[in-house]
C-alpha cells in the first residue's frame, strides 16, 4: 500500500487544520463563542451541522487515498514493488466494495435483472431473448419472489447493527455532554439515522443495487456518494482560495483609502462587470490547455483530474472575490471610523498592528458568513458548470457530471429516473443543510447584513 | 375645522391599572403592576433611566408592544372602555383618534419616502371623512398651529428636508390631527438640540392647556420634568416607586433614587477657580476644512469650514470646556489636536512645539502626552480584546519600556484607581456597563501618563445618575495627577462642576470664551445666552 | 392604494392565462413549428446543433453543411438513390465524362500506355439545367446587372435575399463549372480543396500563385485569368486536365466543390457593404439543384423551397434488391422533387429533439449528427437479430432506414511507440492481445445501441474490397463459429501476453505493470465508457490511462507522433478502397510528410506503400482487389488498430414519411422524399392531447397556499390583548 | 445629475479597457491564433498556408500587445489587441471567426433573450414580492417559519432540476406547451410560458427569502411604529409604508440586472432552444469563438456598468433623500 496525496487531499486537510487552529484561537473570544453557542443552541443548527459534518467526514475519508501494491508475478527477480494504477480511498474500502460491483449496463433499483433484454441461452440451449440476471444482485436468492422478504429481513438485521453502532457512538457523547445546554438530542437523532442508513446501505448493497446502475453498469448509489467529496471540496476550497485575495485587498482599500482604495475598487468593478460564466469558462479552458501541455506533471490520471479540479476551485475563487472584497472594504471603512481604531491611532499604534488586532478580527463575521453562504452556491454551481462543459473532470465523480450524463435518460420509456434521483437526493440534502446552517450562522453573527451570493450564473 | 369638544379640565381621560408586561420567551417581568391616571389638561411625567420600563409602559397602553413582549395583566380604560378587551380592528380606530403618540427621534419615526403632508393627511384619512382639498387645508392649518413656517410649501417636503425641530413639530401635528383625548409623548425632546428643546416643550404645554389634552410625558431628563410636568412618577426597574406633584417631588423626594436623579441637575452657583497660568496647549487660528467636490471632474469648488480659525490656550492642570451644539465643529477640533485630522491653517503648539501635521513617527512622543476619551465607550473599545489588553495597547505601542509584569501591575493599579478591580482586566467590553466602560477608557488614557486628555462628550451616552460619578472621577484624577482636560460637550449643565475655562463654539468659530463664571453668569454672545436659557435648573 | 397595483398584477396574469388557454383551442397546444404556408407540402426536420458555418461550395467541407449544399447545388456527377453498392450517375452533365490520356507532349495515347502524363476529362453540361430565381441574374435594358452598386449606401435597404424585389434566372453553362473550379484555386477563398486538388489539376498551383498577387477590392473576375488544365469548349462543353492517372477523380466530380457557380452571382455578393449584412455566397447559396434557400437564420431555422426552374428529374425506376418490397419504388417515374418546402430547425437538446419527434412535430430524425447518439439511445434495443426498435416506437409506427456509413471509427496504435509499436513478433502479439481484450461487440451494444458493426478490416461494407463471411474475418482476433465471427477468448489473449513478455500484464523483466495510454478528445469520451474500457483491459491485467485533451492539442500530439493509442474517424469522400487504405500509407504519416497526414499510426512498411501506389492507379477489377486483400492482410498481421467499427447512419421516420432510403455518401436525397400530410395531421392531433388536470390542481394548490394566510389575518384582526 | 452620469460614463472607459485586457490575455493563453485558425478551418486538410491565410484574413497576423517592429505609437496600435478592441468601443464588433457579422447577430438575438428574460424578471419580482409580503404579515408565526423553510428548500434545488423537471412534466408528460423552440410567426407566448414558469419558480426561494428579510428590516423601523400608532391597518402599513421603503434596497439588487436582461440566460435558452444571446454565448464558449466571447464580455460589462448607473438614478426616484452629484 502506498499513500497517494493528491493536491486536493492536501488542501482539504490543510483547511481542516487551519480551521481547527482558527477556532482554537477564537475560543477565547467571548463574542464569537456566544454567537456560535447561539447557532448550536437551536436544534435546527445542531441537525444541519451534523448533516454537514457527516458530508465533510465522508469527504475527508474519501480524501485518504492510496494505491495497492501488486504482487510480483512468479519468476520476477526484481525487488521493486509496483503499485496498482487504481487509486483507492479509505471511504471506498468502508463501503465494502460497492464501487467494484459492476453490471453490464442499466438496472433499476433493487432489480434482479438487467434493464435491457439480451440474447441468452436457456437451460435447453435455445436462444431466447430476455432480461439477463444481474451479476451482483440477488445472487443468493433461489427464487426471485423471495426478494421482498429478503430485503425486509436484511434491512431489519442491518438496522439492528446500525442501532447498535449508533449506541456505541452516541453513548460516550451522552456521558460527555451531560448537563450541556445544547440540544444534543437533535444531533444524536441525525447521527443515529446516518449510522443506521450507512450500515444498511453497505450491507444491502452487497446483495442489491440500492439505486440501480447506470449506462456503464456502475452502482449509482456509489457514484452519488463519490460526488460528496467533489461537492464538499469545491464548496470549501474555492472560498479558501479566494479569501486571502479578498481580505487583503478589501482591508487595505478600506483602511488606507486614497489611491489604494481607487485601485482596489477599479479591480473589483472590472472583475465583477465581466459576466462570471464567461470568465470562468475562459479560465477553465486555459487551465485545461496548461494541463494538456504538461502531461508529465501527473503520473496517474487521478492526479490530472485532481489538478483540473484544483484549477476549477482556484478559478471559482479568483472570479468571485469581488463581492467579499467589496463587503470587507465597506466594513473596514466603517470600522476605521470607530472609536477604538481612532483610539489606537491616538496611541500611535502601527498600521499593521491596527489591521491585525482591530480591523481583521472585526470583519471575521463577514468572512464566516460568506464562507457558509458560498458553500451551497458553489455546490450548485458545479452542476451548471458541468453542463456547460467547464466543470470537473468527467473521470471524477460529481453530481454535475451525473446530471449532465443522465439528462436524456428521462425521455426513455420506461423512464430511467434513478441516476437523477441519486444525484438530486445527495445534492439537495447537502445544499439544504448548508443553506439552513448558513441562515443560523448569519442570524447569529450579523442579522442585518444581507449578502448576495458571490457566485451568480 | 371640526368642532372639538374639550373635556372639562381635570377630568379623567385614561386610567392604567396594574399594567404588567413580561418578555414573551423568558417570562421576565419588564413592567410590574403600574397604575396611573391621565387627566385632561394635565401633563403627567413618567421619569426613569433607560431600561426602567417607561417606554414599554406607554407602548403597552397603545397595544403596540413588539412581538417579544406580552401584556400579562392589568387594564387600560378610556371612558369606561377597556382597551385591552377590544379587537385589533377596533383598536386601530382608537389609535390616532383617541390616543396619539409622539416618538423620540422624529427623523426615524417619520416615513422617509413620504412627504410630511401626506403623512399627516394619512391620519386624517384614516379617522375622518376629509378628502382632497379640504384634507390638505386641514393639514396646513395643523402645521400652522404647531408653528411650522410656510406650511403650504412644507406640505410637500420630505422629512429629511426639515430641521429636527420641525420634524418633531410634524410629529406633533400628526398626533393632534384627529384631536385625541390623550397624547403620549415618549422622550419628545431628547434628540433635539437644547435651544430647540425648549420650543417644543412650550408647544406641548400650550396645546395641553388649549385643547385640554391629557399628556403622558416620558423622559429621563429631570429638567424637562421640572419645566413642563404637573405630576411626576418615577419608574425604576419596571416599578413605579414614587408619585407626586412636581413641586412636592423636587422639594421633598421620598426615595433615595429620586434624590439621586434630582441631584444630577446642574448647580450654576459654584464655579472652579482658574488654575494655572503656564499654557500647555495653544491653538492659534486653527482651521480644518473639508472639500466639497462638484461637477464633471469632481473639482473642489468649496470647503466646509468645520473649524474656522479657533484660538485658545489650556494651562497645566486646567480644564477647558468646549461647548456647542452638534455640528459646531468641536469634535473636529479635538481630533485635529490629536493629529487625526489635517489642519489647513493655523498652529497647534504643545509645550511650545508646533505639532500640527507632523508625521506619524514625529507625533509618537506627543501621543504619550495627549490622550483622548471618546463619547461612546462601547464603540471605542475593541469588542474582541480583553480590557487588560485594551489598556496595555497604548503602553506597548508607545514603548513605555515596561516589562510584562510591570505592565500588569500598572494595569491593576489603574483599574483600582478608577474603582474597578484587577479581575476586570480579563473581561471583555460587553461584560461592562456604560459607566464602567467609560472608566476603563479613562484608565486607558491614563496608562501612558498623559499631560492633556481630550474628553469628547465622555458622559453624554451615560445615564444621569452615572454621569455624576464619572465627572467626579475625572475631577479627582485632575487633582491627583495634574492633567489638563479639553472637555468637549454640548451640555452646559456639567460645565460648572468641572471647567475652569469655557469656550462656546458655533459654526466652527469660538464665539465666546472666558472663565466658567464669566460665561455662565454673564454671557455676552446671544448664542451663549440662548444655550444658557435652555438649561433647566433648580431654583 | 398600492395593493391595488398588486391586485391588478394578479388580474393581468389571470387574464393572460385565460387568453392563452382560449388561444390554444385550435390544434394541439404544444405545436412548436411555425405555421407553414397553405398548399405547400412542408418537410420538418432539424439542423445540427452547430449550425452550418460555410455554405460556399468551395469552402464547406462538413457533412452537416453538405446536407444543404447538396439540395441547392448540382455537381456534375451524383449517386444513384437506391442502388447498392454505390453507383455513380451523371447529374449536372449529360453523361459520364469521357477520358482521353495524353503523354507529356499533350498527344493522345492509349489508356494503358506507360507514357500517360495527363488525363483529360470531357464533360458536357445538361441543357435543361437552370439556376434558381435570384436577384443576381436580373439585368436592366442594356443587359447589365441591375443590382450592382458602387458604394455601401446604395444597397442598404436590402438585408436579406428576399428583400430584392426582382429575380431572374438563366441556364447553366460550361463556363460556370470552370468558374467554380477557379474559385477553388483562388487563395482568397481559402478552399480546403486547394492543396489537394493542386496536386492533380494541371495549372491550379500557378493559377493560385497568380491570383495571390492580384489586388483585392471587390470582385475579381476569374474568367480573365486562364488555368492551364481547364478549357471551355463551347457553351455546354468543357474539359479538365489532370496530372497522370487518377481514376478516383470521377468520384470527386460528385462532390459539391465542382458544382457550377455563376460569375454574376459571385460578383453580386461582392457588392460593397453586402458582406456586412451577411449577404455572401457563403451564406446564400445559389445553385441549379432541386431546392433553393429562402431563409438562413442559423439561430433558429434554415428554410429551403422548391426551385421552380429545376430541370425535369424523375424518381428512379429500378433499385437494389428488396427496394420494391420496401415500397421504395412506389413513386417510380414521378416528377421530383416531391415536397415543396423543407424546414430545418435548430435543436440543441436531445430531450427536446426526441420529444418533438415522438410528438410528430419532426418528420424524420437522424438527418444530422451531433446530438443523434443520444436520440438513438432511446430508440433502440439490441435484440436477437441485432438492433430493433423499442416497443413504444413500434407503436408509433416509426420506421427505420439504416445504412452502414462508408466510414470507419477506430482507436489506432502509434507504431513508433516504444512499448506498443514496432514490427517484431512480440509486439504484434502484444497488440493482438489488446485487440482481443477490447470486446468491440459489447462496447457497441452498450454505448451505441448496436448501431455499428465491428470492423474486420479497414474497408467498410459497400466498398469494393470488403469481404463478407468466414474469409472476411480477422483471423488473429476472431474465429468463425456457427456461421458467425466469435471473438477469441480472454485466455487466448492472456497467452499472447505471456508470449509477448507480459504475463498477467507484468513486464517479465522488471515486473512493472503494463500501462497503456489512450489519447482522446475530451468531449469524445464519457466517464462511463472510460470505466468500461478500464474493466475490459483489467481482465488481462493491463492498466489504462487516459490523456483527454481538446481537438487542437490532440491534433498537435498526432502531428508530433506523441501518442500511444489515439482515436480517429474517417468518412469516405468516395466509395473506393483507396480512400481507406491511404489512412496507413507511409508517406501520409505526419512525421514523414511534415503535414497534417492521415496516417496517424505512423505505419511504415515499404511493401505496403508499394502496393498502395500500384493499386491507386489501377482501374477497378480483380487485379486491384487482389492487391487490396494483400494490403488488408498485412494490416491484420501487424495489428495496427486496437479496434474499429463501421458506424451506421440511421433515419427514424414517422409513419407518414416515404422514400427515405439512407445514402451513405450522397446527401442529395431530399428530392425523393414524400410526405403523407393527412396522416401527419391526424397523428399529431392524436398524440398531442394536453393533460389538463395539472392546471386545476395547480389552481387548487395555489388557493390552498393562500387560504391559511387569509385565515390567519382574520384571526389577527379579531384578537384582543388578553389571552 | 447630467454631470454625474457623464462622469460615470467616463469612469467606465478604464474599466472596459481592463475587461478587454483580461479577456485578451486569457484567450490568447488558451488559444494561439494558429489554434483558432485550425479549429475554424475544419478537420480535413489544414495546410500551414491555409492557416497563414486565415490569420491574415481575420487580422491575427500581428503581435498581441506590443509590436517591436513598428516605431513610436504604432508599437502599441499595430497589434491584435489594439485593432480588435478599439473597434468594440465604437460598437463595431466585427465578424465572428466563422465569418458572421456579430453586430447583426447580437441585434437579432437580443430580442428573443429579452422576450424570455423580461417576463421572467417582472413576473418573478411580482410573485416574489407578493409571497414575501404575505409571509411578512405572519412574521413570527408557524406559517412564517414553514414558509422560510420552504424557501430554503426551493433554493437548494439545482436550476438544472427545475428545467429538466419542468420540461419533463409540463411539456413531455402533460403536453401543455411546446417542449422547446421559438419563432415569431404567430403565438410566441406559448414558447415563453414554460421558460418563464421555470425561471420564476426557480427564483422564488432565493427571491422571496431576500425580500422577506428586506421587509422585516423595514418592519422594525420606527416609522412603522408611528404608522401603527396612527391607527393604520396592517395591510396599509405593508403597502403604504414598508413596501415603498423596501423598494430602495430592492432597487439596488434589481435595477442593476435590468440591462443584463438583454444577455439572457445561458441555461434557459439552451435548454428551451431560444435563439438568444445566452445560447449564443454558450455556443461561442463551446466552439471557442473568441470574437463572440470578447464581444459578449464587452457587452456584458457595458450593460453591467449601465445597470450601476441606472441603479443610482433609480435611487433618486425611490428615495427622496438621495441626490446625485
Amino acid at each position: 500500500m502506498k499513500p497517494v496525496i493528491l493536491w486536493s487531499d492536501a488542501l482539504i486537510y490543510l483547511l481542516v487544520i487551519s480551521l481547527a487552529f482558527f477556532f482554537y484561537r477564537l475560543r477565547k473570544d467571548p463574542q464569537i463563542r456566544e454567537r456560535w453557542s447561539q447557532v448550536f443552541s437551536s436544534s435546527l443548527g445542531m441537525v444541519t451541522f451534523t448533516v454537514i459534518a457527516t458530508y465533510i467526514l465522508i469527504a475527508l475519508l474519501d480524501s485518504l487515498h492510496f494505491r495497492e501494491a501488486l504482487e510480483n508475478p512468479e519468476g520476477v527477480v526484481g525487488q521493486e514493488v509496483f503499485y496498482d494504477n487504481k487509486v483507492t480511498s479509505v471511504f471506498d474500502v468502508l463501503t465494502g466494495g460497492m464501487g467494484d460491483r459492476f453490471e453490464r449496463t442499466y438496472s433499476a433499483p433493487f432489480a434482479l435483472q438487467s434493464f435491457e433484454k439480451e440474447n441468452l441461452q436457456d437451460a435447453a440451449g435455445n436462444d431466447i431473448r430476455d432480461y439477463p440476471p444481474l451479476r451482483h444482485a440477488g445472487q443468493h436468492l433461489d427464487d426471485p419472489d423471495e426478494r421482498g422478504m429478503d430485503i425486509a429481513v436484511k434491512s431489519v438485521t442491518a438496522l439492528f447493527w446500525g442501532a447498535l453502532l449508533s449506541l456505541l457512538v452516541i453513548g460516550p457523547q451522552w456521558l460527555l455532554t451531560r448537563g450541556s445546554r445544547y440540544p444534543w438530542r437533535a444531533s444524536w437523532l441525525v447521527q443515529g439515522i446516518v449510522l443506521c442508513t450507512g450500515v444498511w446501505m453497505v450491507s444491502i448493497s452487497r446483495y442489491y443495487h440500492i439505486l440501480g446502475t447506470d449506462l456503464g453498469g456502475t452502482d449509482v448509489l456509489f457514484q452519488s456518494l463519490k460526488g460528496i467529496r467533489t461537492g464538499v471540496l469545491l464548496g470549501t476550497l474555492a472560498t479558501l482560495i479566494m479569501l486571502p485575495i479578498a481580505i487583503t485587498l478589501g482591508v487595505m482599500a478600506g483602511y488606507f483609502k486614497g489611491w489604494v482604495d481607487d485601485v482596489v475598487q477599479y479591480l473589483y468593478t472590472t472583475m465583477s462587470s465581466i459576466p462570471g460564466i464567461l470568465l470562468i469558462a475562459a479560465s477553465v479552458l486555459l487551465f485545461q490547455v496548461y494541463i494538456d501541455l504538461n502531461p508529465d506533471f501527473f503520473t496517474i490520471g487521478m492526479e490530472k483530474a485532481d489538478a483540473k479540479f484544483i484549477a476549477l476551485c482556484f478559478i471559482l475563487g479568483v472570479t468571485s472575490w469581488a463581492t467579499l472584497c467589496r463587503l470587507i472594504r465597506a466594513e473596514t471603512l466603517k470600522i476605521s471610523q470607530l472609536g477604538y481604531v481612532q483610539a489606537a491611532h491616538a496611541f500611535g499604534v502601527s498600521h499593521t498592528r491596527i489591521l491585525a488586532r482591530h480591523v481583521l478580527p472585526n470583519v471575521v463575521h463577514i468572512i464566516l458568513i460568506t464562507f457558509v453562504l458560498d458553500f451551497s452556491a458553489l455546490v450548485l454551481a458545479e452542476a451548471v458548470l458541468s453542463y456547460i462543459g467547464v466543470g470537473v473532470d468527467p473521470s471524477m465523480g460529481s453530481w454535475g457530471n451525473m446530471i449532465n450524463g443522465a439528462r436524456s435518460e428521462l425521455s426513455r420509456e420506461p423512464t430511467i429516473w434513478w441516476t437523477l434521483t441519486g444525484a438530486f437526493f445527495f445534492m439537495f440534502t447537502l445544499v439544504l443543510a448548508a443553506n439552513l446552517f448558513s441562515d443560523q450562522v448569519r442570524d447569529a453573527f450579523d442579522p442585518r447584513v444581507s449578502l448576495p451570493s458571490a457566485v451568480e450564473l | 375645522m371640526t368642532e372639538h369638544e374639550n373635556k372639562p379640565p381635570g377630568s379623567l381621560c385614561m386610567q392604567v391599572q396594574d399594567l404588567t408586561v413580561v418578555a414573551a420567551e423568558s417570562g421576565e417581568t419588564i413592567v410590574n403592576a403600574v397604575s396611573f391616571e391621565l387627566k385632561a389638561g394635565h401633563i403627567f411625567a413618567l421619569v426613569g433611566e433607560s431600561g426602567s420600563g417607561k417606554s414599554v409602559t406607554s407602548l403597552a397602553a397603545m397595544r403596540l408592544l413588539p412581538d417579544a413582549l406580552k401584556i400579562r395583566a392589568g387594564s387600560v380604560t378610556m371612558d369606561g372602555q377597556d382597551l385591552f378587551a377590544l379587537s385589533e380592528a377596533n383598536m386601530q380606530a382608537v389609535r390616532g383618534r383617541r390616543v396619539a403618540m409622539i416618538f423620540q427621534n422624529a427623523m426615524t419615526a417619520l416615513n422617509p419616502v413620504q412627504t410630511v403632508g401626506r403623512q399627516v393627511a394619512e391620519t386624517l384619512k384614516l379617522h375622518t371623512r376629509l378628502r382632497g382639498k379640504a384634507l390638505r387645508e386641514r393639514v396646513i392649518t395643523l402645521f400652522t398651529e404647531v408653528g411650522i413656517p410656510d406650511p403650504g410649501q412644507r406640505f410637500d417636503f420630505f422629512p429629511h428636508q426639515l430641521s429636527g425641530g420641525q420634524q418633531q413639530r410634524v410629529m406633533i401635528a400628526m398626533a393632534l390631527a384627529c384631536e385625541p383625548d390623550v397624547l403620549i409623548a415618549d422622550e419628545p425632546t431628547t434628540a433635539l438640540d437644547v435651544t430647540i428643546q425648549e420650543q417644543v416643550l412650550n408647544l406641548i404645554m400650550n396645546l395641553t392647556r388649549s385643547r385640554q389634552l391629557a399628556v403622558l410625558l416620558i423622559t429621563h431628563d429631570m429638567g424637562v420634568v421640572k419645566y413642563a410636568a404637573d405630576e411626576v412618577a418615577v419608574m425604576y426597574r419596571g416599578e413605579l416607586i414614587e408619585r407626586a406633584t412636581v413641586d412636592d417631588f423636587f422639594h421633598n423626594p421620598q426615595q433615595a433614587y429620586s434624590k439621586r436623579l434630582i441631584d444630577a441637575l446642574p448647580d450654576l452657583r459654584h464655579f472652579r477657580e482658574a488654575a494655572a497660568q503656564r499654557p500647555l496647549l495653544e491653538l492659534d487660528n486653527v482651521k480644518v476644512h473639508f472639500p466639497i467636490r462638484k461637477g464633471l471632474l469632481q473639482r473642489v469648488v468649496d470647503h466646509t469650514r468645520a473649524v474656522d480659525g479657533v484660538s485658545l490656550k489650556i494651562g497645566r492642570g486646567e480644564t477647558f470646556a468646549l461647548v456647542g451644539e452638534s455640528g459646531s465643529g468641536k469634535s473636529t477640533l479635538g481630533r485635529a489636536i490629536l493629529n487625526l485630522e489635517d489642519i489647513v491653517g493655523g498652529e497647534v503648539r504643545f509645550e511650545g512645539n508646533a505639532i500640527q501635521n507632523i508625521g506619524r513617527k514625529a507625533m509618537l512622543p506627543y501621543r504619550k502626552k495627549i490622550q483622548v476619551i471618546f463619547q461612546n465607550p462601547f464603540s471605542s473599545m475593541n469588542p474582541r480584546m480583553a480590557v487588560g489588553d485594551i489598556i496595555a495597547e497604548g503602553m506597548i505601542s508607545l514603548d513605555l519600556g515596561l516589562s510584562e509584569s510591570e505592565r500588569e501591575q500598572t494595569i491593576t493599579a489603574l483599574l483600582e484607581r478608577v474603582q474597578l478591580t484587577a479581575g476586570h482586566a480579563r473581561r471583555y467590553p460587553h461584560e461592562f456597563s456604560g459607566g464602567q466602560l467609560q472608566r476603563v477608557a479613562i484608565a486607558r488614557a491614563l496608562a501612558v501618563n498623559p499631560e492633556l486628555i481630550i474628553c469628547d462628550e465622555p458622559t453624554s451616552a451615560l445615564d444621569v445618575s452615572i454621569r455624576a460619578e464619572v465627572l467626579e472621577l475625572l475631577g479627582q484624577l485632575q487633582r491627583e495627577f495634574g492633567v489638563s482636560y479639553l472637555f468637549i460637550t454640548h451640555d452646559l449643565s456639567i460645565v460648572p462642576t468641572l471647567a475652569h475655562q469655557v469656550g462656546v463654539m458655533q459654526h466652527g468659530k469660538l464665539v465666546e470664551q472666558g472663565t466658567a463664571e464669566q460665561i455662565l453668569t454673564a454671557p455676552q454672545h446671544p448664542y451663549t445666552r440662548a444655550l444658557l436659557a435652555s438649561v433647566p435648573r433648580l431654583d | 392604494m398600492r395593493y391595488r397595483m398588486f391586485a391588478r398584477g394578479a388580474g393581468i396574469v389571470i387574464l393572460l392565462l385565460v387568453t392563452v388557454l382560449a388561444g390554444c383551442s385550435e390544434g394541439p397546444w404544444n405545436n412548436p413549428n411555425p405555421p407553414s404556408p397553405e398548399g405547400k407540402v412542408t418537410y420538418q426536420s432539424v439542423m445540427s446543433p452547430a449550425p452550418p458555418k460555410h455554405l460556399d461550395p468551395a469552402v464547406s467541407y462538413a457533412s452537416d453543411e453538405s446536407l444543404f449544399l447538396m439540395q441547392i447545388y448540382e455537381p456534375p456527377m451524383g449517386y444513384h438513390f437506391l442502388k447498392r453498392p454505390y453507383e455513380l450517375i451523371p447529374l449536372g452533365v449529360e453523361s459520364f465524362p469521357t477520358i482521353t490520356y495524353l503523354n507529356a507532349e499533350g498527344e493522345s495515347v492509349e489508356p494503358d500506355s506507360a507514357d500517360v502524363a495527363f488525363s483529360r476529362y470531357h464533360l458536357s453540361v445538361r441543357e435543361d439545367a437552370r439556376y434558381q430565381p435570384h436577384p443576381a441574374f436580373v439585368t436592366d435594358a442594356e443587359g447589365d446587372a441591375l443590382y450592382l452598386f458602387t458604394d455601401p449606401e446604395q444597397g442598404r435597404e436590402y438585408g436579406q435575399i428576399g428583400d430584392f424585389p426582382l429575380t431572374d434566372s438563366r441556364p447553366v453553362r460550361a463556363n460556370d463549372y470552370v468558374y467554380a473550379i477557379k474559385r477553388l484555386a483562388d487563395p482568397f477563398n481559402g478552399s480546403p480543396m486547394l492543396g489537394f486538388m493542386a496536386q492533380y489539376i494541371v495549372g491550379m498551383k500557378d493559377f493560385s500563385n497568380t491570383l495571390q498577387l492580384v489586388p483585392r477590392n471587390g470582385w475579381v473576375n476569374l474568367d480573365q485569368y486562364p488555368m492551364a488544365g481547364l478549357e471551355v469548349i463551347d457553351e455546354y462543353n468543357y474539359t479538365i486536365t489532370i496530372e497522370g492517372r487518377y481514376p478516383q477523380f470521377t468520384y470527386w466530380l460528385a462532390m459539391h466543390f465542382f458544382s457550377p457557380i455563376a460569375p454574376e452571382v459571385d460578383r453580386f455578393f461582392r457588392n460593397p457593404g453586402f458582406a456586412d449584412r451577411n449577404l455572401t455566397l457563403d451564406w446564400w447559396p445559389v445553385g441549379s439543384g432541386p431546392f433553393m434557400m429562402v431563409k438562413n437564420d442559423p439561430n433558429s431555422e434554415i428554410v429551403l423551397e422548391r426551385n421552380p426552374n429545376f430541370r425535369e428529374d424523375y424518381y428512379p425506376e429500378e433499385g437494389a434488391p428488396g427496394d420494391a418490397e420496401a415500397g421504395l419504388l412506389a413513386d417510380a417515374g414521378k416528377r421530383l422533387p416531391m415536397i415543396d418546402r423543407a424546414v430545418f430547425r435548430l435543436e440543441k437538446e436531445v430531450l427536446s429533439l426526441w420529444t418533438k419527434f415522438l410528438q410528430g412535430y419532426y418528420d424524420r430524425s437522424g438527418e444530422v449528427h451531433g446530438n443523434t447518439t443520444g436520440v438513438f439511445d432511446q430508440a433502440f434495443v439490441v435484440g436477437p437479430d441485432g438492433v430493433e426498435l423499442s416497443d413504444d416506437l413500434e407503436d408509433h409506427g416509426i420506421t427505420v432506414s439504416p445504412d452502414v456509413k462508408p466510414g470507419i471509427y477506430y482507436y489506432g496504435f502509434n507504431m513508433r511507440d516504444p512499448v506498443l509499436g514496432g514490427y517484431t513478433e512480440e509486439k504484434r502479439k502484444l497488440r493482438r492481445a489488446l485487440q482481443i481484450a477490447f470486446d468491440t461487440e459489447e462496447y457497441l451494444n452498450i454505448f451505441y445501441k448496436g448501431n455499428g458493426i465491428p470492423a474486420q478490416m479497414p474497408i467498410p461494407p459497400g466498398i469494393p474490397g470488403f469481404v463478407e463471411g468466414p474469409e472476411g474475418i480477422n483471423p488473429h482476433v476472431y474465429d468463425w463459429v456457427d456461421g458467425e465471427p466469435r471473438r477469441k477468448s480472454i485466455e487466448h489473449a492472456r497467452q499472447l501476453l505471456v508470449e509477448a513478455g507480459y504475463p498477467n500484464g507484468r513486464d517479465v523483466r522488471t515486473g512493472e505493470p503494463l500501462k497503456i495510454f489512450i489519447d482522446v478528445q475530451s468531449q469524445a469520451i464519457s466517464n462511463t465508457s472510460m470505466n468500461w474500457i478500464d474493466r475490459a483491459f483489467a481482465r488481462i491485467g493491463v492498466q489504462v490511462e487516459y490523456r483527454p485533451a481538446d481537438w487542437n492539442r490532440t491534433r498537435e500530439k498526432l502531428l508530433t507522433g506523441n501518442t500511444q493509442i489515439y482515436s480517429h474517424g474517417w468518412l469516405a469522400d468516395y466509395p473506393d478502397p483507396e480512400n481507406f487504405l491511404f489512412l496507413l500509407y507511409g508517406p501520409e504519416s505526419p512525421l514523414i510528410c511534415n503535414c497534417d497526414g492521415a496516417n496517424n499510426s505512423n505505419y511504415e512498411r515499404e511493401e505496403y506503400d508499394q502496393l498502395f501506389r500500384s493499386m491507386r492507379v489501377l482501374p477497378p477489377g480483380p487485379e486491384r482487389l487482389d492487391i487490396v486483400s494483400r494490403m488488408v492482410d498485412m494490416l491484420r498481421d501487424d495489428a495496427v488498430w486496437l479496434f474499429a467499427y463501421y458506424p451506421k447512419d440511421i433515419y427514424l421516420n414517422n409513419s407518414w414519411v416515404h422514400n427515405t432510403k439512407r445514402h451513405g455518401i450522397s446527401k442529395n436525397t431530399l428530392k425523393y422524399l414524400r410526405i403523407d400530410e393527412e396522416l401527419r395531421e391526424q397523428k399529431r392531433e392524436e398524440w398531442n392531447q394536453p393533460v389538463t388536470w395539472p392546471l386545476f390542481a395547480a389552481a387548487i394548490l395555489l388557493l390552498a397556499l393562500i387560504l391559511p394566510g387569509v385565515i390567519a389575518y382574520r384571526r389577527r384582526l379579531t384578537a384582543t390583548a388578553r389571552q | 445629475m447630467f454631470a454625474y452620469i457623464v462622469r460615470r460614463l467616463l469612469y467606465a472607459i478604464p474599466i472596459l479597457i481592463g475587461v478587454n485586457l483580461l479577456t485578451f490575455t486569457l484567450f490568447f493563453v488558451v488559444n494561439s491564433p494558429d489554434d483558432m485558425a485550425a479549429s475554424q478551418l475544419g478537420e480535413k486538410y489544414v495546410t500551414p498556408e491555409a492557416i497563414t491565410n486565415w490569420k491574415r484574413k481575420h487580422g491575427y497576423d500581428k503581435p498581441l500587445f506590443i509590436n517591436p517592429e513598428a516605431g513610436g505609437v504604432t508599437q502599441l496600435t499595430d497589434t491584435i489587441f489594439f485593432n480588435k478592441s478599439v473597434r468594440l468601443f465604437a460598437f463595431d464588433f466585427g465578424r465572428s471567426e466563422s465569418g458572421r457579422d456579430i453586430t447583426t447577430d447580437v441585434a437579432t438575438r437580443m430580442w428573443p433573450s429579452l422576450a424570455v428574460a423580461l417576463p421572467t424578471f417582472l413576473v418573478g419580482i411580482w410573485v416574489n414580492i407578493c409571497v414575501a409580503l404575505m409571509v411578512v404579515m405572519f412574521h413570527g408565526t408557524r406559517l412564517d417559519r414553514g414558509a422560510v423553510f420552504l424557501f430554503v428548500a426551493l433554493m437548494s434545488i439545482s436550476y438544472l432540476f427545475y428545467i429538466i423537471g419542468g420540461q419533463f412534466l409540463v411539456a413531455k408528460t402533460w403536453r401543455l406547451v411546446p417542449i422547446s423552440g421559438f419563432h415569431t410567426e404567430g403565438q410566441v407566448w406559448k414558447f415563453l410560458i414554460l421558460p418563464v414558469l421555470v425561471g420564476v419558480v426557480a427564483g422564488i426561494g432565493a427571491g422571496a427569502r431576500w425580500y422577506r428579510t428586506l421587509f422585516l428590516e423595514e418592519a422594525n423601523q420606527d416609522y412603522v411604529r408611528t404608522a401603527r400608532a396612527k391607527g393604520c391597518s396592517e395591510l396599509s402599513i405593508l403597502f403604504q409604508h414598508i413596501l415603498p421603503n423596501a423598494m430602495i434596497p430592492i432597487l439596488t439588487g434589481v435595477v442593476v440586472l435590468i440591462p443584463s436582461l438583454f444577455m439572457g440566460s445561458l441555461l434557459i435558452e439552451s435548454f428551451f432552444g431560444i435563439p438568444g444571446l445566452g445560447s449564443y454565448m454558450l455556443d461561442a464558449i463551446k466552439s471557442q469563438d473568441f470574437a463572440i466571447v470578447r464581444t459578449m464580455v464587452f457587452i456584458g460589462s457595458v450593460l453591467y456598468i449601465f445597470g450601476l448607473i441606472l441603479t443610482d438614478i433609480s435611487y433618486t426616484w425611490a428615495d427622496p433623500r438621495v441626490r446625485l452629484s
